[in-house]
């Protein structure tokens, strides 16, 4: 892919990351954080691709190791937002 | 179209992917994109959550399948370690603990980003594997991005959890020079990475320039105060989508830099909110070093002979005869974790008809709607939530305002155009109620480390105590009376 | 990622581009987005509608620097005529012609997609030059997909110019079997399409197509009524958009798909709205053919000795001893050009003190916000027009409401759960102000077609005459009284 | 440039266009569609393409032909979006 095709797309994607995020609501903001952290969890891809390449024991330690750091971003970010997500009800405490 | 004149096509690690393999990509993209969304109503917010798990389930298993994987073992090894990891932290943390747990998760993204890059680095310049005649500068430049933002972001995060924890001091360790200390550092990491871009078979200055950035993030959240970590997490956020989406530069990945550049956004327009609601510049949080508690020689002329404390029978009493109660909880409900009281308080008020609301200041508590997910897990309704300006014209029409442990939030010196460290950050304006009872332990100020008037004011109560306490006395006293 | 199992790079007329160019485009798709994002408030839209323009120069003259230009006549020849017969017509045309202007426009653009998506198939598979060894299906879908759009867009628009211009009659016309009509021939431009898909050497398929694609566009906007053609131009806006992204699949072209989809998306959003503040589905506005006049048997029995009639000297005395007066213009003020006297009013009304606001329902008129570009050309400040959901609370604060050649969207009925035609649109609660002031020329319906009850309310007064005389009357009775 | 890049280009402006333009006020309802109308103009760029291609005189007239559509397209729309919005003015009438 193109220097310039990715850089668009990068470009586009900020453009959308700014009005998205920007509608969600104050009350929603640490959910938002612990969310949007989850989501930058998103190199754990580029840890899949270093520690399967076969490139050597070095990469493919270091791949896993890169593994094991995204995956506790990854499952822990969307497990704890969803643990808080959860609690925010409508209606009155029963 | 084809760039002629500067072909970047990148070959290496990602080169062989098939056409499907970037449609599951788009589609995890618009996942995300469609799960942030839904982050913009409580109603849609876990749905929404959802699907961005859904998308990086998505991205992962058409990564695994798309690559030959040659040992399994690390693979699984390392996704089963790092799940549950996370999963158990995730599901044991109290909630009080939120944002040094995110800053927590936010660094291991970071150290994710510096090993990945590392690895490509080694994979393609320095094995030869793989091989980039094309998209070099590409490839290099983000590598060092990658890195130079990965450490800042893991060790930074480090340190703003070590504050939050109490591993670390929470005070701003200040020294002559500082700024200095901190440009040097990044004067250096810049000048290796610059080595390394002229010739990145030499994998070895990588390695310094990481050690280097890691210094330098460390160096970078240690003169903040504990206070304004949340600012420093909200910050370092947007760093490691930068450093995730630089990955995707390094890798040609579409999904790494639309993932990156989303979290990227997401984390500096919090970082203004939060500074904005402040009334301070980034600068100021960053490079400023407020947030050590300077001691107010004027205290005692402001509080003194003026102050009347008040017993929780009394303000039991006051409640019983009032239509509308509006509670403004700040750090110290956090600190004292008194919302299971406040719910206890809630009901019982409602169950003699009293109106009860929630005044929620954007920068109350240590991270942003840090309020409302402790009141939340208490299940009580987000309707009853008030923002500021929702809130802000209704005191008129109270008769109780409680805050409990909010100071600086409800600060009426902040709408004088003083020189105060507060001047101008928008307030709760509690002093319009009828009547306004404070708990909190003492006269001592909040984050600004300035005397509040609203202390001595004539219709004000001080119900000193523990939050915890105090509330649980409050409650008894009000079922009793 | 380079993909392996579908390699579709491009050869073709953009083959050769280089990174200068993709960096210009990338630049100009910026000032697309900053501009319409300055439409988002009246201070920031001049400035962002010419950011848009800056950005679509810097796309031209970057493209005429990047192409080899054989034949600099024809491109002078083609840029100058157009640009002249644009700017005459956009100097020149009446602001109440607005939509039908647009329509053209729309149209124009659709033209010319279907052109260049031609002469890309001609260059490529018919003369031979260029050469698709890679990518064809790319091409020939989005070429079949700009030709069958571009032409449904031109004809399309072309006739709802007409029926706006009063040159194709504004009924809608309808006939037997109508629908089966419209599927045949959408049915045999995809079956035509498909055959280029297989065989893009036959050229002349594609001028098949297009003369179908024509003939459906016409067929589908002629059994529209006439006062549903600003959703049908929206609609068709739309469409011109996507033409336009599909041709930059066709060219491979980031800028034509960036600006393409952005106003594709403008233009659904845009159909969305109107139909909600109207209450109907698209498919009842393209299909069902409401807009012909229903003669409704009861009007007589709604307003059967109920009406009463004023004359401009009482409605001028009845404002003499107002404060709060709230004018709601409608379709009709934009027929008989009754803005100026409007304004008029208004100064005449606020010279003495009196508060003056216009309540602009989102359908009003024959465009979304037409209302406002009349009243905004007769220097009214954007402060004094109010949106349906805030002027609608004050009617009941409002001495006189004067409705001014508008009648569905002031309708009564239409609150009530009935099977009316309008049942459940939004409506203006101008019966809710003390006087209701109603000029038009006679009882007759609106675009609905049904009677309208607040015509015999007891606190209406009917002033019969042409909106422009009325008002005129109205305003020299006003300054006499 | 690869057909997926194209299309997650595609995807992304579709998302920024929808954020953009649902927060436009209705108020702006008429100079949005005009403006929007001529941005969907950038045709032009196709136009002379195909004019300035020189694969034959058939290619050149339809280029030019088109050229002539997108430009009454992209000036008239431009203009006429400059000449409705400069009316907006706040403050009262002088
Ligand atoms: N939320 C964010 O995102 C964020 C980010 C950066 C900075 N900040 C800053 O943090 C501050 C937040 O304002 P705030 O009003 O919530 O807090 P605050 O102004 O820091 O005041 C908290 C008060 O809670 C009391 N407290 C502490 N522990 C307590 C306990 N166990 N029981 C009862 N009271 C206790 C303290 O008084 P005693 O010691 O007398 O008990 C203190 O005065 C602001 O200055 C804001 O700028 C917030
Ligand atoms: N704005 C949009 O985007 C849009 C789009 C699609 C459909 N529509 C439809 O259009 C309608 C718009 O509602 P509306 O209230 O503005 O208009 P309306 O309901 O069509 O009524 C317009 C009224 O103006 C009067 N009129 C016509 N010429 C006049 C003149 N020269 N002087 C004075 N009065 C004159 C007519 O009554 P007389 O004949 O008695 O004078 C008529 O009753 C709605 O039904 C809406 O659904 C609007």
């Amino acid at each position: 892919m193109s220097f310039l095709s990715i850089l668009t797309i990068f470009v586009l994607a900020v453009f959308v990351g700014f009005e998205v995020i920007t509608k969600v609501p104050p009350i929603l903001h640490t959910p938002l954080m612990s969310g949007s952290n989850a989501i930058s969890g998103i190199t754990i891809i580029g840890a899949i691709v270093a520690a399967s390449s076969g490139a050597g024991l070095l990469t493919t330690v270091l791949g896993s190791v890169a593994l094991v750091f995204a995956s506790i971003n990854v499952v822990g970010g969307f497990l704890v937002t969803h643990r808080m997500l959860q609690k925010f009800k409508k209606g009155g405490p029963r | 179209m084809n760039p002629g004149g500067y072909a970047v096509t990148v070959a290496g690690p990602a080169g062989g992917a098939a056409v499907w393999v970037d449609a599951a990509y788009l589609l995890s993209a618009v996942l995300f994109i469609a799960g942030l969304k839904g982050l913009s109503h409580p109603r849609s917010a876990v749905r929404g959550n959802l699907l961005g798990a859904l998308g990086m389930l998505l991205a992962i298993v058409v990564t695994l399948v798309d690559q030959q994987v040659m040992d399994w073992i690390w693979i699984v090894a390392g996704v089963a370690a790092g799940s549950v990891v996370g999963a158990v932290l995730a599901l044991t943390i109290k909630m009080t603990a939120m944002p040094q747990l995110v800053g927590l998760f936010n660094g291991f993204g970071g150290a994710a980003s510096i090993l990945v890059a590392g690895a490509v680095l080694i994979q393609i310049f320095g094995v030869g594997l793989g091989g980039a005649e094309t998209g070099e500068l590409q490839i290099t430049i983000a590598t060092v991005a990658s890195g130079l933002v990965g450490a800042v972001t893991f060790f930074g995060s480090l340190i703003a959890f070590g504050k939050l924890q109490g591993i670390v001091t929470e005070k701003p360790v200040r020294y002559p020079g500082e700024q200095i200390v901190k440009i040097l550092l990044l004067a250096a990491a810049l000048f290796v990475g610059v080595l390394i871009v002229l010739d990145p078979s030499q994998v070895s200055y990588y390695w310094i320039l990481v050690a280097i950035a890691s210094v330098l993030g460390i160096f970078l959240v240690i003169p903040i105060g504990g206070a304004d970590m949340p600012i420093v997490i909200a910050l370092l956020n947007s760093y490691s989508g930068i450093a995730a989406a630089a990955t995707g530069f390094v890798l040609s990945n579409t999904i790494l830099v639309i993932a990156g550049s989303l979290v990227g956004a997401s984390g500096i327009i919090l970082t203004q909110i939060m500074c904005r609601a402040m009334n301070r510049s980034l600068a100021n949080v960053l490079f400023g070093g407020v947030g050590a508690v300077i001691e107010d020689a004027s205290q005692g002329d402001v509080y003194a002979g003026k102050v009347t404390s008040t017993s929780a029978e009394e303000v039991a009493m006051i409640l019983k005869s009032a239509q509308r109660v509006v509670l403004v909880p700040g750090y110290g409900m956090a600190v004292a974790r008194a919302q299971t009281a406040v719910r206890q308080l809630t009901e019982a008020l409602e169950r003699d008809g009293i109106e009860v609301e929630f005044g929620i200041h954007p920068v109350a508590g240590r991270m942003p709607g840090h309020m409302n997910v402790l009141l939340a897990e208490e299940n009580i309704s987000y309707d009853k939530l008030r923002e500021m300006d929702q809130i802000n014209p209704t005191f008129a029409n109270t008769d109780v305002a409680i805050v409990l442990g909010a100071n600086d939030v409800v600060n009426p010196v902040a709408r004088e155009a003083s020189g105060s460290p507060i001047a101008g950050m928008p307030i709760l304006d509690v002093d319009k109620a009828r009547t306004v009872v404070i708990i909190k332990r003492s006269l001592s100020p909040g984050f600004a480390g300035i005397a509040n008037p609203l202390f001595a004011a004539d219709n004000t109560l001080m119900f000193f105590g523990d939050g915890k306490v105090a509330m649980d006395q409050l409650v008894a006293a009000y079922r009793d009376a």
